[in-house]
């Protein structure tokens, strides 16, 4: 046996950015699997891996120390010693996350050890929906789902629906070779927060494939657009840490932030200036500006002159109705933007409209009109792929209902449809078959007729693409603690699917990954195991690689336009935007305590979300914190808590994602509302996204004062009244 | 010259001695029902310490609550007995005699329950002789820093002192029990006089003995409610901060104490038929001194209140606001009912001051000082400097249990007591009565 | 012989409010390295969840022209700390690197601490804290599970700290700069958070207490905490 | 001799004690028994009394000893407390106060002991107190024992005791 050796790295406080090389500790390789004999009471190990809780893919370090595990074993308690995972920080060494890791990568760890984990494969025998499954053996429950699969290939493999999660993996890999296996068409995501406006928006402006990096580390001016880049969109950590950068990491300069969204984000929150936008006005927002930075001549001379007469002739007075803001306000930005040295605008759409895909198109166009791709603190290209074959397989938006309409099986990996468009329970319930390889009973899962529950993330090998890295990047994750459950990988499950199908499949190992990373190129390294070794052993490869700073543009500017809404004016005279919640992303975090109970940033609300409405609104109402109100949409309705905002804009209503799941462990079934029940069913034409920000609603107030949790229930400093 | 006093009637004696040869089932009944309430109390404590303070509704930033308001309220009725006997004994008001014992054991008894507070406010009870300064291997120590110490100190004093006071006069007395009664109460009485055979150097010394201890514990009462002031006072929180809580607290607590007392020299009054001993004469007294107290305490209750509003430093003035205008309004101001505008107005008119409206207002009087007591406990809190960290506190089921027992402790204790010694000093009284 | 510490080290911490976007990676990283009592919905609303790290949020204005004031507040370990007097059995008190210390086992539970704290950031154990099976798997052995009726509160992850010397001492050299980071400080994606040695003017804590934008918490109150927030910009 | 007479008013009482002080009786061997404190002239059986000396006593011996408690012993404490000052006048001083006090109530309650001869069994036993009437007791040498008895029957002693010494 190999001597048990450690893994160490100290974070180092790095005065500047991307501590990409600091100076480390002599780092050994790390076991496999640390052997539970060989664990010493106190000591620590740290080992690397990667957050796999959004598809940012932060590199991160994980500490393991011995514990004792209780289990009963028949009649009997029985302990044993274990390795357990202890904390999850970031990786120093990794590019993406720095060292550093937000609220949901670290409580990750709460997913390995969740009370309501699946402990084994499972069976439906309530009804669907309905939640209650028995234990099978992984044999029979993998004959079940192996006829399943031949069964729909037989009938038609085009209607084999899998979701999957939005990322670039050795999973999505292992996945899209399955399906290309069986005839079936790619996976596809659920669409929350899988950024596939953004990606197309990229391709359409750019010429890019992938997500754009914005350098606003370097950058004096920052105009994001729609984009709650620190609060959740793409990378948060990522741009959290070049954000502190950006205001105070250069001695003597601050960059300057101005955020335009429709609701008072943590972006806005930090911004400068906040451009309250109304909802769906991102468009015009963008158009605006551009008029003005075209005309008042503080645009690029050498910009094309189709894009340059594009917006020329936007009418600038619709625009700035439209957007909701004042004119004056928009030509300062424009001016700000124009007289900065270098200014860039991230384009993004947290929150979904029907025309965010313009939206987002528009707005990149502009970091064209200021000449900002590719320099310093501008927007620069995303990097090569470093395996292409994994960033080619990750799964795209489609429009799920229509998907769901026909299908014939359903497979879910970490997709939860009916939580991320509600509207798709009732398909599922008629679906012929569905098969879940999730770890938890979510609310889709509880509709599916098989689980084969995936180890938890911590538990399994991985290598991820990064969603957005400034080098080339693979960033992997090595099993270091046993499994404690009857659960398997779902590559395994794949495979052994596909065997019990005739079919052959390889499933990448990351040691494989690196293996073949290093056959795509030169390195230092004499052989590819000592390479492999090395980046197992720090926790991926990283490393500068050259980009070419050029655009092809090939799209003509979108014209103005209204987003569409679904409800009247009359009947539903208050729009409704659910957004991603800081905590809870797309509502997958909602089962880990932690999360429940980490305060709101707007809100401060633990255990809940409420109803956030602006206080004339609610004045005129008669609405205070904690009351109950009732949300109607043309698509239905929910009843959750208010939350008098005291910077919401008047007449819009906002409610975090993230509560309101029928099953997902303990701590989030049966808590709150999901705000995307009322929703309506719109999406994004080319893209397919689902449009979840186009809903408008009326709100009645109920006679209950239900509970709104607080942390701290004032979110002012007190007003005195001077009697 | 000399004034030497009638040989005694033996009627007083007799009257005064009924209660202690008789017990109808009334009296048993109601010591049973107090008896079970008590162990009701004691029974919610348990289960406290069982489960963790946690059931009872303390939360952040309330830290402070039920317990710590009824600490201080019966810190404060324990200043009915032995300042008020004091003040009378050393201004030798003579019509104080039949009221100063009644008044002792208010003291003894208020102190005792009150004493006991402190340890059900505590997280881990079984530690608390940890505040006790002995000598251990643990690195324990009290910090004398510490006003919870000076509480600890002040109140092993006070409460050493009052019953001490309240049982040197009982000695003679003790001494006539012994010789007529039987069985263990003889016994129990013989004990206790100590040998008393009645001479002149034990009257006398008895005499001195009182006066300096008049004296002595008229200092213990005030230090023990300033101190008892400062646990609030040495803080730094908001409208806890105060240079005048010290004699606030020292004029609530003589104020709610002469309140208590006229409450128990109604009951014995009406339930022992010593309608002739305590006759209204007392009341009025008592009803004026009542009125006193009332007018320093509003006196006090301004000033304490009107540099807060001028000042209007922003986190003193956030508790105030709420008091005076918001979430705790309603009690600050039935507070002011209760404790200022009934007994003026039903005092200060001397038609209508009668054992019945003394009575009255002591109960409105009792009710207020409480109210009072969780105002400057709870409100304070509830508005801590940081807004942030406001909150609101609502007691449940477990303080409210063991706040009703402690009312009802104090209710039979004084059953038993008035059952087995006299509550009015017998030798006194005939000294006073035909002197 | 490298050179060894002969002053005593004197924690502090930065925090740059123009970096925190109030993003609650610190208050996860707190739960995750302290063993903090999990909450639930009931003990939530009763005022009884504990964050030894919180954001402060205050909105100031009225839309559009609305601003929040994002603050992390933490235990300030003040160098005259208002709490360390008013404890009758120094179960709170000033170690010798000037860190505020609860001392859990000899705490009784007065609770005259917590209220006598300006920054309200001392909890209480109401109840014996419990985690689910298997969720005491991640618990971290360094730091002690507080018992029922036992006050508690940040202590600038003092396990760390020891750790951290320990291992420095093991090499005979003193400790580097930035080698101690508490969890949160660790975490923080902005890197709005600075740890440091006060003692050491070279340190980056240090500098950026000596920086203009530096103030304290309620400075007025004397209580002179060692938590310095740099004020944001324009 | 220990002679007893009981008297049946206040009056008679005062009268036989002036007559014996008359005679040169000392004050120190009269003795008065009665179920309440009977009021004599000033003077006329004067008992000095050290309780407030003693009240005094107490309280230094108990301030000595609290103030030297609390400093010595926190001195000595090997207490770590980063530089806070383990002492401090005015905390020391609030909990010497109340400790005073104590002390000044114990001095009061031991001088009352002893100087009302409380908790003593020696001596003879005192007259068996009855409600209507007050006992007048001396102790005198034999020959003294006439005039003594003059003095009683004179003031109006209903019944005179006449014993020996036990002791």
């Amino acid at each position: 046996m190999e001597r048990r050796s450690f893994f160490k790295i100290i974070g180092t406080a790095s005065g500047g950015m991307l501590t990409g090389a600091c100076g480390n500790k002599a780092r050994q390789i790390i076991p496999l699997l640390v052997p539970e004999r060989e664990i010493i009471t106190g000591a620590e190990e740290w080992h690397p891996s990667v957050c796999r809780e959004c598809g940012a893919g932060c590199g991160t370090i994980v500490r393991v120390m011995e514990a004792e595990r209780k289990t009963r074993q028949g009649n009997e308690n029985v302990r044993e010693r274990i390795a357990a995972i202890k904390k999850i920080e970031g990786n120093p060494l990794d590019p993406v996350s720095g060292g550093r890791l937000c609220a949901r990568g670290q409580a990750a760890v709460q997913a390995l050890y969740h009370p309501d984990r699946i402990r084994g494969p499972l069976k439906r025998v309530g009804a669907r929906g309905e939640g209650r499954f028995e234990p099978v053996t992984w044999d029979s429950a993998l004959e079940i789902a192996a006829s399943a699969v031949k069964k729909a290939v037989d009938k038609d493999p085009a209607r084999i629906v899998f979701l999957t999660r939005p990322e670039a993996s050795n999973r999505s890999a292992a996945v899209a070779s399955f399906l290309r296996a069986l005839g079936a068409p790619p996976a596809s995501t659920t669409g929350l927060c899988d950024f596939e406006i953004e990606r197309q928006a990229a391709e359409v402006v750019f010429g890019w494939r992938g997500l754009p990096v914005y350098e606003i580390q370097d950058a004096d001016y920052v105009l994001s657009l729609g984009a709650d880049f620190l609060g959740g969109w793409v990378s948060p950590v990522f741009y959290a840490r070049r954000f502190g950068h950006m205001r105070r990491g250069r001695p003597g300069r601050r960059g300057q932030l101005t955020h335009a969204e429709s609701r008072f984000s943590i972006t806005g929150s930090s911004a400068d200036r906040w451009l309250p936008v109304r909802p769906g006005g991102e468009l015009a927002l963008a158009l605006a500006v551009g008029y003005v930075l075209v005309t008042g001549n503080l645009a690029l001379a050498n910009v094309a002159a189709g894009l340059r007469n594009g917006f020329a002739s936007v009418d600038f007075e619709r625009a700035v109705k439209i957007s909701g803001l004042p004119a004056e306000q928009l030509r300062q930005v424009a001016r700000d933007l124009g007289r900065s040295e270098s200014p860039v605008v991230m384009a993004g759409a947290s929150v979904v409209q029907s025309n965010s895909l313009d939206a987002v198109i528009a707005a990149s166009a502009l970091n064209l009109l200021l000449g900002r791709i590719g320099s310093k603190g501008g927007v620069i290209p995303p990097v090569e792929a470093s395996i292409a074959e994994f960033a080619d397989s990750r799964a795209h938006t489609v429009n799920l209902l229509r998907r769901l309409e026909s299908a014939e099986l359903v497979m879910l990996d970490s997709a939860n449809p009916v939580y991320a468009q509600p509207a798709s329970a009732k398909l599922l319930a008629r679906a012929p078959a569905i098969v879940s390889f999730s770890a938890f009973i979510d609310d889709s899962s509880a509709y599916a007729d098989l689980i084969l529950p995936d180890h938890a993330s911590l538990e399994s090998a991985a290598v991820v693409v990064p969603d957005v890295t400034p080098d080339r990047a693979l960033t992997g994750a090595q099993p270091f603690v046993h499994p404690l459950y009857d659960t398997r990988a779902t590559e395994q499950v794949l495979a052994e699917l596909s065997k019990i199908l005739g079919r052959a499949l390889k499933i990448d190992t990351p040691e494989d990954a690196f293996r073949k990373l290093f056959a795509g190129n030169k390195s230092d390294w004499s052989d590819a195991g000592e390479f492999a070794k090395y980046c197992n052993r720090q926790g991926g490869w990283w490393t500068e690689s050259s980009r070419s700073a050029h655009a092809s543009p090939r799209f003509e500017l979108p014209q103005l336009r209204e987003a569409e809404f679904q409800g009247g004016a009359a009947e539903f005279p208050l729009n409704f935007v659910p957004y991603p919640a800081l905590q809870f992303g797309d509502g997958s975090g909602a089962h880990l305590p932690w999360l429940q109970e980490l305060p709101d940033p707007a809100s401060s609300a633990m255990w809940g979300l409420p109803v956030e409405i602006d206080p004339k609104t609610a004045s005129r109402i008669g609405l205070k914190n904690g009351q109950m109100v009732r949300m109607i949409s043309p698509s239905g309705q929910i009843e959750a808590p208010a939350y008098v905002h005291p910077a919401a804009i008047p007449g819009v209503v906002s409610m975090a994602i993230g509560q309101g799941h029928t099953h997902y462990g303990r701590y989030a079934s049966e808590q709150g509302a999901n705000p995307l029940t009322i929703a309506a069913p719109l999406t994004d034409p080319q893209t397919g996204a689902f449009a979840f920000g186009a809903t408008r609603v009326r709100i009645e107030k109920l006679s209950q004062q239900d509970r709104l949790v607080q942390f701290s229930a004032v979110d002012r400093e007190p007003e005195l009244h001077r009697r | 010259m000399a004034t030497v006093a009638e040989i005694p009637d033996p009627r007083v004696r007799t009257e005064l001695w009924r209660p202690l040869s008789r017990a109808g089932s009334r009296y048993w009944i109601a010591v049973t029902l107090c008896a079970v309430i008590v162990a009701a109390g004691l029974a919610a404590w348990g289960y406290q310490i069982a489960k963790g303070l946690g059931i009872a509704g303390y939360r952040r930033p309330v830290f402070w609550a039920f317990y710590e308001a009824d600490f201080v309220f019966w810190i404060g009725i324990s200043h009915a007995g032995t300042l008020i006997s004091a003040i009378l004994r050393l201004t030798h008001a003579g019509w104080r005699k039949p009221v100063t014992r009644a008044a002792e054991a208010i003291t003894v008894f208020a102190l005792m329950i009150g004493a006991i507070l402190p340890l059900i406010h505590l997280g881990r009870v079984w530690l608390f002789y940890w505040l006790i300064p002995y000598p251990n291997t643990r690195l324990l120590w009290p910090n004398f820093r510490s006003p919870l110490l000076w509480d600890l100190t002040a109140i092993f004093t006070y409460l050493i002192a009052s019953s001490l006071y309240l049982y040197l006069p009982l000695i003679p007395d003790l001494a006539q029990l012994a010789t007529r009664s039987r069985g263990w109460q003889r016994n129990l009485y013989r004990l206790l006089a100590l040998k008393w055979v009645g001479s002149d150097r034990q009257w006398h010394a008895l005499e001195r003995a009182m006066k300096l201890m008049a004296a002595i514990v008229l200092a213990i009462a005030v230090s023990v409610h300033t101190v008892v002031a400062w646990d609030f006072a040495m803080a730094i929180v908001p409208m806890w901060h105060s240079t005048i809580f010290g004699p606030y607290f020292v004029v609530g607590a003589i104020f709610s104490g002469i309140a208590a007392l006229v409450i128990v020299m109604a009951s014995l009054r009406r339930f022992l038929h010593l309608e002739s001993y305590l006759r209204p004469l007392h009341f009025d007294n008592l009803g004026k001194l009542l009125l006193l107290m009332s007018l320093l305490w509003i006196y006090f209750t301004v000033a304490e209140h009107l540099t807060i509003w001028y000042g209007k430093q922003p986190a003193e003035y956030s508790v105030f606001e709420s008091r005076i205008y918001g979430d705790f309004a309603p009690y600050f101001w039935s507070m002011v009912i209760l404790n200022f505008v009934v007994p003026f107005m039903l005092l200060s008119i001397r038609r209508l001051r009668s054992i019945r409206t003394v009575t009255i207002c002591a109960v409105t009087v009792l009710i207020g000082m409480w109210i009072e007591r969780f105002l400057i406990v709870v409100n304070a809190l509830s508005r801590p400097r940081l807004a942030s960290a406001w909150g609101a506190y609502s007691p449940t089921w477990v303080e409210i249990t063991i706040t009703a027992a402690s009312f009802v402790t104090m209710t039979l204790l004084y059953l038993l007591f008035a059952r087995l010694f006299p509550v009015i000093a017998v030798w006194e009284y005939e000294d006073v009565a035909h002197g | 012989m490298d050179q060894q510490d002969t002053k005593p080290h004197r924690w502090g911490m930065a925090i740059d409010l123009d970096r925190c976007t109030g993003c609650e990676a610190c208050v996860a990283a707190c739960h995750a390295e302290n063993n903090l009592p999990l909450s639930t919905p009931d003990s939530a609303a009763k005022g009884r969840a504990f964050h030894w790290i919180r954001i402060d949020r205050y909105y100031e204005g009225a839309f559009p022209d609305i601003k929040v004031k994002f603050m992390p507040v933490l235990c300030q370990q003040c160098d005259e700390a208002p709490c360390e007097p008013v404890c009758p059995v120094y179960a709170t008190y000033h170690n010798a690197e000037g860190l505020n210390v609860q001392v859990y086992n000899r705490c009784v539970g007065t609770r005259y601490c917590a209220n006598n704290c300006p920054y309200s950031v001392r909890f209480f154990n109401w109840f014996e804290p419990v985690w689910p099976e298997p969720l005491t798997l991640q618990l971290n052995p360094d730091v002690f599970v507080r018992p029922v009726g036992v006050m508690e509160k940040c202590t600038f992850c003092s396990q760390r700290i020891k750790r951290a010397e320990l291992e420095a001492k093991q090499e005979s050299r003193s400790l580097r700069d930035g080698e101690v980071q508490p969890a949160c400080v660790q975490s923080c994606p902005a890197e709005a958070m600075v740890f440091g040695d006060l003692n050491d003017p070279a340190s980056r804590v240090s500098r950026l207490a000596q920086s203009g934008r530096a103030t304290r918490f309620m400075e007025d109150l004397g209580t002179q905490p060692k938590v310095f927030y740099l004020k944001r910009g324009e | 001799m220990l002679l007893t007479a009981e008297f049946l008013t206040a009056d008679s009482t005062v009268q036989a004690v002036s007559a014996l002080r008359a005679e040169g009786f000392s004050a120190n061997d009269i003795e008065l028994f009665s179920y309440r404190p009977l009021e004599l002239p000033e003077g006329m059986l004067e008992r000095r009394s050290h309780i407030s000396l003693a009240a005094v006593l107490g309280a230094l011996v108990s301030g000595t000893l609290t103030t030297a408690f609390i400093f010595f012993t926190q001195h000595n404490y090997p207490l770590v407390t980063g530089g806070m000052p383990l002492v401090s006048g005015w905390a020391t001083g609030v909990v010497s106060f109340e400790l005073i006090m104590a002390g000044a109530v114990a001095g009061v309650v031991l001088a009352f002991l002893r100087e009302g001869r409380l908790l003593r069994r020696d001596g003879a036993p005192p007259p068996a107190l009855k409600d209507d009437s007050a006992f007048l007791r001396i102790e005198c040498p034999q020959e003294s024992v006439p005039r003594v008895v003059r003095c009683f029957e004179v003031a109006g002693a209903q019944d005179i005791v006449e014993e020996t010494e036990t002791e």
